[in-house]
């Protein structure tokens, strides 16, 4: 499941899809990002979300797809908020299902990492004087190109 | 259109779109031509359309999937040009 | 905050308790073990947990203090289940909020990892017909192991 | 208890607490004995009693903290025996 949307999410009905995905489900994590109101920038009031749409929902899926096939998950569910977000705002779910807890945890930081980097999203941070658009950091592509790296080792 | 070109549709996405004032184009292009010679051509503009070659990271993509400059393009394709993604 | 309880917990509640933890949380990671129908007995029917009650509480905190001083978390928080649990159950939850999204990921699953292998919990199977203690998986040691190995790299 | 001796109580959980049919007992032990004498001493009941040293991977933990066979043991303490956790 991939939705794009301005609306705020319900993280507990996510939560709870994830827990009805079928009773061989014994492991849920769930990631949820947040608009932050200090570091960098200490000054930003608010972030705009510009996305690409079509390939937004596209681009996730496939990650989706990738993860599947990488770890045995019973479902995922993606939810990245667009437009106008306040500070404490939630802008990104990422929830996994599956049978046990490792797979759960890779697939999850997975999609997120992948997500960060591939996914067509752009934030512009809102200052109380202008606003600027934000650069990609280094460490969001060290943290993606790390999966490259490894096996699909599992645990049970 | 004449017989030995193709027309491609140019979108500008975040910053780019805001710097170029433009959401989108359209453009004419010799057949056989690859998504990096769009932004060659577009680049030849001059003023803010030199940083389409200028050495800023840029992504591209063609119909809505992920493309490299050798990318070759078909007549109707999609081109999109972006700064690098800052979602999440 | 650690809590050993019988009756179940409210994931929705834990996850708004984590928002809560302030205005410099930008990444809150979850996860929730469920008691599984199937896998490696598909026989089972139930499960009772038993605990030590007092050093679960301490094995946990110290767990935690572990985490807070090997990555940049602002809260985490575990519920564990104990007595009769039924298939589908929620048996354990582990969230943790940071700023940033590798230091939630990363603290969140060292919890859990050193939760299985150090907090005194039994879990015993209940079988249509008689039960059986679980024995402790070679994998779950080694998952817990593999932390001794790693840097605290972090992100942004 | 005599001036040489130190009383120790122990506790068993789970699969062990069930085959020695026992939840807590109370032992005295000479002064300077350390964890692993307790299991030895109990071990000599033989029975279901032998399993304490028979091999199985046992944990032991003294005043409620993880401890080893050579964990020195001083007047009341504690002394606890398990099998390998399995909770999560």
């Amino acid at each position: 499941m991939v939705s794009i949307q301005p609306e705020d999410f319900d993280a507990a009905a996510e939560y709870q899809a994830l827990r009805d995905s079928g009773a061989g489900t014994g492991a849920i994590v769930t990631f949820t990002g947040l608009v932050r109101d200090s570091g960098d920038k200490p000054d930003v009031r608010g972030l705009y979300l510009e996305h690409f749409p079509g390939m937004t929902e596209a681009v996730i899926e496939d990650v989706i797809q990738q993860a599947t096939a990488r770890w045995d998950i019973r479902e995922a569910r993606v939810i990245h908020r667009i437009g106008h977000l306040e500070l404490s705002d939630q802008i990104v779910f990422v929830g996994v299902a599956s049978a046990h807890r490792g797979d759960s945890f890779r697939a999850c930081q997975f999609i997120m990492d992948a997500l960060k980097t591939s996914a067509p999203f752009w934030k512009k941070e809102l200052m109380s004087e202008g606003e600027h658009w934000v650069e990609q950091k280094a460490s969001d592509r060290q943290q993606a190109d790390q999966w490259l790296d490894q096996d699909s080792d599992r645990e049970s | 259109m004449t017989a030995s070109n193709i027309t491609v549709s140019v979108r500008f996405f975040a910053r780019l779109r805001e710097a170029l004032d433009t959401d989108q184009l359209s453009m004419e292009l010799p057949t056989g031509s690859n998504a990096g010679q769009v932004l060659e051509t577009l680049a030849r503009r001059g003023g803010e359309w030199s940083q389409l070659t200028g050495g800023t990271p840029l992504m591209i993509a063609v119909n809505q999937a992920m493309a490299r400059p050798s990318t070759p393009l078909n007549n109707n394709d999609e081109v999109a040009v972006f700064p690098p993604v800052t979602g999440g």
